[in-house]
C-alpha cells in the first residue's frame, strides 16, 4: 500500500461517503414509516432520538464535515488548478473537520443532554 | 465521464442542501423532531421543493459514488454497464419511496 | 535443431537507442514488413537518452549578436538575413575535430544530411526548444564555430529517443525487450543470423534473419570513471570481433572534460556551451593558457587533456586534488533553470551543490567510443580493409566506425550520426530485403552451443568473482590507457589484461537460476569489456603517435607520414588481434590535413 | 555529516521473491559499507557483485535519466541510482528496499510492467502530424513548449504508476504516465487528432477514474505533475468540440512565425 496525505484522504472521504450512503438509506426508512401513519413515526423518531444515537449522530456528522470539506477541497483543485497546494489544503481540511466537529458535535450533546 | 460530472454537480448541490438540512435539523428549536414539527415545516412549498431536490441531487451523489467505489475494482470494472442501470434504477426507487415520504406529511 | 527454438524475421536489429531504431522504423517505412529489434534493456532506457546538450545541424536560426565575440549573446537570424553557418563550415569543424582522421565522404553525408533529419525529428513530433519566431533554437558547443546545436533544454537525447521509439511502435515495429544478443553467427562472410537470451525466463534462441543490423552503442564501462551507462559494455564490437568481423579504430576513446567530480556522470558540454568557466584551485581560468581562442569550447580532448595536465601539475580541487571547478554563477539563476535544468538537479544530487551558487567540482570522464564497426557510408559492415563487405551485416550508431569522428569526436555529432546512418542502413536494410535477400541457412546449433557455454560458466565455480576483475580491468585501463599514454604503460595494460583473461576462466558465477539472471549477462558483459580492452591498449601502442583523443607522451607530435590511416583489428587463429590498416578519405583539394590549433 | 559517519556500514534490508523457488517474499539483510556520495543502486551493485549475485533489480544509466531503477525504498517509489544512501538510514542504521507496489514480481526488485507499457500504447504515443509537412520545421513558441515540459520529460520510470491506489485495485486504469503521454500530444499544437485522444481518454477506464490521491506527485523522482495534466485532459474533453476547433485554427499557422 503507498500512503501519503493523499491516500489517507482519499481513504477517509471513501469511507466516510460510503457510511454515510448507508446512513441514507436508514434514514430513508426511518423518515419513510410517515407512510404508515403518526403513530408509527413518531415511534420510529423517538426510538432514533435516545441519547446513544446523539453519539451516533456526533460520528455522522464528522463523516458529513470531513467528507464535505474533503469534496470542497477537490473542487477547488480542479477547478482552480490547486494541485500544488494539496498538503497545505489536505491539513487545513482535517483542522476545520476537527473544530466544526467538536463545535458541533458539542452543540449536539449540550443540547441532547440538557434537553434544549 | 458523465459519472464523475454527476458527481460533482451532486456534490455542490448537495452543499447547499446538506448545509440547510444539518442547520434546520440539528442546530435550531425544536430540538426533539416529530410528526407535527415536519409537517409544521413541510407546508411551506419551498420547503418541499427543496427538499425533494435535496433528495434527488443525494440520491444521485450517493449512487454515483457507490458505482466508482465497486468499478475500481477490476472484477466489478468488467460489469459496469449491469452496475450502472443497477445504480439508475436503486435511485429511481428510492426517489420515488423518498417523495412518497414527503408528500405523506401533507395529511 | 529443434524448431520451437528458432525464430525467424526478414530483419533483426540489435540495438534500441537511436541507430537501431532509426534503422528499423526506417526499414519498415520502406516497406519491409518484419522487422524485430531487440534489446537487452526496454528500448526507451537505451543509453541515447541520456544525451543532454544537442544534435548537430546547420539550420541557420541562430547567430551570435553582432560584436560580442565567441561567448557573447546569441539572436535568431531575421528571415531574409545572411545565414552565418555552411555544410563546409560544419564538415571543416568535424574534419578539424576529427584531426584529420574522420572519412571525410561519410562526414559529408552526415552534415547534409544532418537538417533533413533534425527536420524529420520536428515533424515526427521531437519537442524541441525554440527562438522567438518559433523556429528551433540553437545553442553553441565545443569545436564548433557557430552555433549549430539544435536542442530541448538538456534532455535532447531523451526526446529524441522516446520520439523515435513512437514512430517504430506506429510502423508495428516488433520489440524484444530485454532480450540479451549473446552470439552473432556469421558464416563465409554472409549472417546468418544471433543467439540471445530472454532474460526474463532465461531460454536461449536462435534468431534467424535474412539481415542485422548492430546499434549496440558504446563501450565506455571499461573505464573506471565514466559518463556511460551500465549497459555500455560494448556488447557490439566484442560480439562482431569474435564472430570474424574487423573493428576500426578502437584506441580513440574520448574523455569529456565534464564529468561530475568522483561519479563520472555528465555535467553536459551546454554548460560550457552556455558560457560556463574552468577554474584551478588558483582560481585561474586555465583554458587561456591552452586554448586561448576558443577557450572551454576547444574540443574535447584539448579541454580534457588541459585538466589533466592542471591536475597533474597540482592545481587541481578537492581533497585528492583529482578534481577541476566548472563555474556557471554567472549564468544567473534564470538561465541555469530554463537551459540547464537536469545538470543543476544532478549537481545538487550527488555532489550536494548548486550551480547556481558554486562552482561544480568535475573531472575527465570516459564517455564516448570513436572506434568500432568499420561500415560503409551505407552502414554495410566491412569484411577487411579493402573494402569487401559481409553479406546482410548492417551497424551504424556509437558501435559503428564510419568514420565521421576520426580521433575525436565533436560534442552533439554523435546523436546526428546514429540518426542520419541508423536512418541510411534501413533504407539500405529494405533495398537489401526488397532486392530478394535470402534466408541463409544456419550451420550447426548456434543456440545448443551458447546453451552449453552457459552450462559452463554456472558449472565453473572458480574462485574469481567477476567484479573484482572488471574493476582491475578499470584501473588499468583508466590509469594505462587512459588520457595520456605512453609505450611502458600501455605493454604494462597489455600484460595487465592478459592477465585478467586468464584470471576470468577462474570464475565463479552467484546466481545460477534462470529466471531473469542478470548475474549472468554481467559475467557476459565482462567478457566482451576483456575482448575488446585489448584491442584499445594493442591498437594505442602501435600507434606511435598523439593524434585527436589519442594522445601518446613518448609521441606527441601528429605524424600524418606514417599515421594518416585507420587501424583495423581482426581476430587472428591464435585469438590475438591482427593489425591491418585503412587509408583515410580525404579531399585534399578541399580540406587538405593542417595543424590543429585552438 | 562527518567523515566517520558517512563510511559506517549499514543494513540493507532487501524483500527477496523468485518465484520459482520462493512461495512467498522474504527479507533478507545485507551490511553494506558506505563511501562517501554513494547511491542506494551503488549498494545494489556492491551486495550483487560480492555479496549475493542474485540479488535482482534493474538499472542502466545510473543518473536518473533512464527510468530504470524505480523501486520501493523505506516506503517511497523513488529511482534508486538518484537516491543517496546517506539520507535514507534510519534510525536503526537500515534501509529497506522492495518492488514498486501493485505490479506481479518477476525477481527481487524487478516487477511486471507489462501493463503499464500497454496503457501508454492504448493512448497513441505517437504524433498525428497534418497532412501538409512543411520544408522547414513547424512553428511553435517557447511558451507552447513550455507547456508540454512535465509530460516531455516524463521518463516512463513507472513511480507514479506503481504508487496509485487505482491502479492497485484495476490494472484497466490508464495510469498517470499515460494520460500525461496523451496530454503532451493533445496540447501539441502539431498533432491533428485531439479529439480521439480526448475520446480515449473520457471512457470509463481514463481521466473520470482518477480520485485525486496525488501519490502520482509525490511518487515522481523527476518532480513532475501528472495530476495537473489529468485536470486539464478532463477540462478538455468537456469542450471538445472548442478546443478541436480552437487546435485546427491554430494548425493553419503552424508554417507562418511566431509573431513577437
Ligand atoms: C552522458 C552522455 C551524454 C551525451 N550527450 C550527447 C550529446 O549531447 N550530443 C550527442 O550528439 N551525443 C551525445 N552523447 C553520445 C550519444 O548519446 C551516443 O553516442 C548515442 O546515443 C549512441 O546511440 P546508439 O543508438 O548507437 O546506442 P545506444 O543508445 O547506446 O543504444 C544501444 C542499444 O543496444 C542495446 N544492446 C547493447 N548490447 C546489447 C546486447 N548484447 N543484446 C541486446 N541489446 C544490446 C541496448 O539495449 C541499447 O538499446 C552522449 C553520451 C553520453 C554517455
Ligand atoms: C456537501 C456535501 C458533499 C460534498 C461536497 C461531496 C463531494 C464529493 C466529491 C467531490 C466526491 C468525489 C470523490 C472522488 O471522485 O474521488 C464524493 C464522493 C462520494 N460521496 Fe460525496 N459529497 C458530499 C456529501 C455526500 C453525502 C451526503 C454522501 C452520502 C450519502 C456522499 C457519498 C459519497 C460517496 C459514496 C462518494 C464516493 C467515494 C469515492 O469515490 O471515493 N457524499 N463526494
Ligand atoms: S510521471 Fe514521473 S513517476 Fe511517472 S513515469 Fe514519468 S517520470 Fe516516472
Ligand atoms: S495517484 Fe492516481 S488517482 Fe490520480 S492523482 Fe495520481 S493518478
Ligand atoms: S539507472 Fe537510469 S534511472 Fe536509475
Amino acid at each position: 500500500m503507498y500512503t501519503s496525505t493523499g491516500f489517507i484522504s482519499w481513504l477517509l472521504r471513501r469511507i466516510s461517503g460510503l457510511a454515510l450512503v448507508l446512513y441514507l438509506f436508514m434514514h430513508l426508512w426511518v423518515i419513510g414509516a410517515a407512510n404508515s401513519g403518526v403513530q408509527v413515526f413518531n415511534d420510529r423518531l423517538n426510538a432514533v432520538q435516545t441519547p446513544l444515537f446523539k453519539l451516533f449522530e456526533v460520528a455522522l456528522l464528522a463523516a458529513v464535515v470531513y467528507h464535505a470539506l474533503d469534496g470542497i477541497r477537490l473542487l477547488l483543485i480542479h477547478y482552480f488548478d490547486l494541485t500544488e497546494y494539496r498538503k497545505s489544503l489536505f491539513w487545513a481540511v482535517i483542522i476545520l473537520s476537527a473544530i466544526i466537529t467538536i463545535v458541533g458535535g458539542g452543540a449536539i450533546l449540550v443540547i441532547a443532554f440538557t434537553g434544549g | 465521464m458523465l459519472t464523475f460530472k454527476l458527481q460533482r454537480w451532486s456534490a455542490i448541490a448537495l452543499l447547499v442542501f446538506l448545509t440547510i438540512h444539518m442547520i434546520f435539523m440539528h442546530y435550531v428549536p425544536p430540538f426533539h423532531i416529530s410528526f407535527d414539527v415536519v409537517q409544521a415545516r413541510l407546508s411551506t412549498p419551498t420547503w418541499k421543493i427543496i427538499d425533494i431536490l435535496f433528495l434527488f441531487s443525494v440520491l444521485v451523489h450517493a449512487m454515483a459514488g457507490s458505482y466508482q467505489v465497486i468499478t475500481d475494482f477490476e472484477s466489478a470494472f468488467n460489469y459496469r454497464k449491469a452496475l450502472a442501470w443497477a445504480s439508475v434504477i436503486i435511485v429511481i426507487l428510492a426517489f420515488v419511496y423518498g417523495a412518497k415520504t414527503i408528500w405523506a406529511f401533507q395529511l | 535443431m529443434q524448431n520451437s527454438d528458432v525464430i525467424t524475421h526478414d530483419v533483426i536489429v540489435v540495438g534500441a537507442g537511436l541507430a537501431g531504431t532509426w534503422a528499423a522504423m526506417t526499414a519498415a517505412e520502406n516497406g519491409v514488413k518484419d522487422v524485430a529489434v531487440l534489446s537487452k534493456i526496454h528500448p526507451l532506457r537505451s543509453h541515447s537518452g541520456a544525451a543532454q546538450g544537442g544534435i548537430a545541424a546547420v539550420l541557420n536560426n541562430v547567430r551570435p549578436v553582432a560584436g560580442t565575440g565567441p561567448r557573447g549573446p546569441l539572436e535568431q537570424i531575421p528571415p531574409g538575413d545572411d545565414p552565418v553557418d555552411s555544410f563546409d563550415l560544419h564538415m571543416f569543424d568535424t574534419i578539424k575535430g576529427s584531426d584529420w582522421l574522420g572519412d571525410q565522404d561519410a562526414i559529408e553525408i552526415m552534415v547534409k544530411d544532418a537538417p533533413d533529419v533534425v527536420i524529420q525529428y520536428e515533424h515526427m513530433g521531437c519537442v524541441f526548444s525554440r527562438t522567438k519566431d518559433g523556429r528551433i533554437n540553437q545553442r553553441r558547443f565545443g569545436g564548433h564555430s557557430a552555433p549549430r546545436a539544435n536542442f530541448s533544454a538538456d534532455r535532447t537525447g531523451h526526446v529524441l529517443l522516446h520520439t523515435i521509439h513512437e514512430q517504430a511502435l506506429f510502423h508495428n515495429v516488433h520489440f524484444y525487450a530485454e532480450w540479451y544478443v549473446m552470439d552473432l553467427i556469421i558464416e563465409e562472410n554472409i549472417v546468418r543470423g544471433v543467439v540471445a537470451i530472454n532474460v526474463l525466463t532465461g531460454d536461449i534462441k536462435m534468431l534467424r534473419a535474412k539481415a542485422v543490423m548492430f546499434g549496440t552503442g558504446g563501450y565506455g564501462q571499461a573505464y573506471k570513471v565514466t559518463s556511460n551507462a551500465y549497459a555500455n559494455t560494448g556488447d557490439g564490437v566484442a560480439l562482431a570481433y569474435n564472430a570474424g568481423a574487423p573493428l576500426m579504430d578502437m584506441e580513440f576513446v574520448q574523455f569529456h572534460p565534464t564529468g561530475l567530480y568522483r561519479h563520472g556522470f555528465l555535467m553536459t558540454e551546454a554548460c560550457r556551451g552556455e558560457g560556463g568557466y574552468l577554474i584551478n584551485k588558483l582560481g585561474e581560468r586555465f583554458m587561456e593558457k591552452y586554448a586561448p581562442d576558443k577557450m572551454e569550447l576547444a574540443p574535447r580532448d584539448l579541454v580534457s587533456r588541459s585538466e589533466q595536465i592542471e591536475i597533474n601539475e597540482g592545481r587541481g580541487v578537492m581533497e585528492d586534488g583529482q578534481g577541476i571547478f566548472l563555474d556557471m554563477r554567472h549564468l544567473g539563476r534564470e538561465k541555469i533553470l530554463e537551459r540547464l535544468p537536469e545538470v543543476r538537479d544532478l549537481a545538487i544530487a550527488f555532489a550536494h551543490v548548486d550551480p547556481i551558487e558554486e562552482p561544480v567540482p568535475i573531472q575527465p570522464t570516459a564517455h564516448y567510443s570513436m572506434g568500432g564497426i568499420p561500415t560503409t557510408v551505407d552502414g554495410e559492415v566491412l569484411a577487411n580493409a579493402n573494402g569487401d563487405l559481409i553479406t546482410g551485416f548492417y551497424a551504424a550508431g556509437e558501435v559503428s566506425c564510419v568514420s565521421v569522428h576520426g580521433a575525436n569526436r565533436l560534442g552533439t555529432n554523435s546523436l546526428l550520426e546514429a540518426s542520419v546512418f541508423g536512418r541510411r542502413a534501413g533504407r539500405a536494410i529494405a533495398e537489401f530485403i526488397k532486392g530478394g535477400a535470402k534466408l541463409h541457412p544456419v550451420p550447426g546449433d548456434p543456440a545448443e552451443k551458447n546453451r552449453k557455454m552457459v552450462q559452463q560458466l554456472f558449472d565453473n565455480d572458480g574462485s574469481e568473482l567477476v567484479e573484482d576483475i572488471v574493476q582491475d580491468l578499470k584501473m588499468t585501463m583508466t590509469n594505462k590507457v587512459g588520457i595520456f599514454r605512453d609505450e611502458e604503460g600501455l605493454k604494462s595494460a597489455l600484460d595487465d589484461i592478459h592477465k585478467l583473461q586468464e584470471r576470468f576462466k577462474n570464475i565463479r558465477v552467484m546466481d545460477k537460476s534462470k529466471r531473469f539472471n542478470t548475474n549472468l549477462s554481467m559475467t557476459l558483459e565482462a567478457s566482451h569489456l576483456l575482448t575488446f580492452s585489448e584491442l584499445i591498449a594493442a591498437g594505442a601502442l602501435n600507434r606511435q603517435e598523439s593524434r585527436g583523443a589519442h594522445s601518446r607522451t613518448d609521441f606527441p607530435k601528429r605524424d600524418d607520414e606514417n599515421w594518416l590511416k585507420h587501424t583495423m583489428a581482426h581476430k587472428d587463429e591464435d585469438g590475438r588481434p591482427k593489425f591491418s590498416y585503412k587509408d583515410v578519405t580525404l579531399y585534399w583539394d578541399r580540406f587538405p590535413p593542417q595543424e590543429r590549433k585552438y | 555529516m562527518s567523515n566517520n559517519d558517512t563510511q559506517r556500514t549499514v543494513t540493507v534490508r532487501i524483500q527477496r521473491f523468485n518465484p520459482d523457488v520462493d512461495k512467498k517474499p522474504h527479507m533478507q539483510d545485507y551490511q553494506v559499507k558506505m563511501w562517501p556520495g554513494m547511491t542506494i543502486l551503488d549498494a545494489l551493485h556492491e551486495i550483487k557483485t560480492h555479496q549475493d549475485g542474485s540479488v535482482t533489480y534493474r538499472r542502466s544509466c545510473r543518473h536518473g535519466i533512464c527510468g530504470s531503477c524505480a523501486m520501493h525504498i523505506n516506503g517511497r517509489n523513488t529511482l534508486a541510482c538518484k537516491t543517496p544512501i546517506i539520507n535514507e538510514v534510519k534510525k536503526n542504521n537500515t534501509v529497506t528496499i522492495g518492488p514498486l507496489p501493485y505490479l506481479p514480481v518477476i525477481k527481487d526488485m524487478v516487477v511486471d510492467r507489462t501493463s503499464f507499457w500497454e496503457q501508454y500504447l492504448r493512448v497513441k504515443p505517437w504524433l498525428i502530424p497534418p497532412d501538409d509537412i512543411p520544408e522547414r520545421e513547424f512553428r511553435m513558441s517557447q511558451e507552447e513548449v513550455d507547456a508540454l515540459h512535465d509530460a516531455e520529460a516524463c521518463i516512463m520510470c513507472g513511480a507514479c504508476y506503481s504508487s496509485c491506489a487505482v491502479i492497485g485495485l484495476n490494472k484497466k486504469y490508464l495510469g498517470p504516465h499515460a494520460l500525461l503521454k496523451a496530454f503532451l500530444r493533445v496540447l501539441d499544437p502539431r498533432d491533428t487528432a485531439p479529439g480521439e485522444r480526448l475520446e480515449i481518454v473520457s471512457q470509463a477506464d481514463g481521466v473520470a477514474r482518477c480520485h485525486t490521491i496525488f501519490n502520482c506527485i509525490d511518487a515522481c523522482p523527476k518532480g513532475l505533475n501528472p495530476t495537473q495534466a489529468i485536470e486539464t485532459l478532463r477540462k478538455l474533453a468537456q469542450k471538445r468540440q472548442k478546443y478541436e476547433e480552437a487546435k485546427a485554427e491554430r494548425q493553419k499557422h503552424l508554417n507562418e512565425p511566431i509573431p513577437s
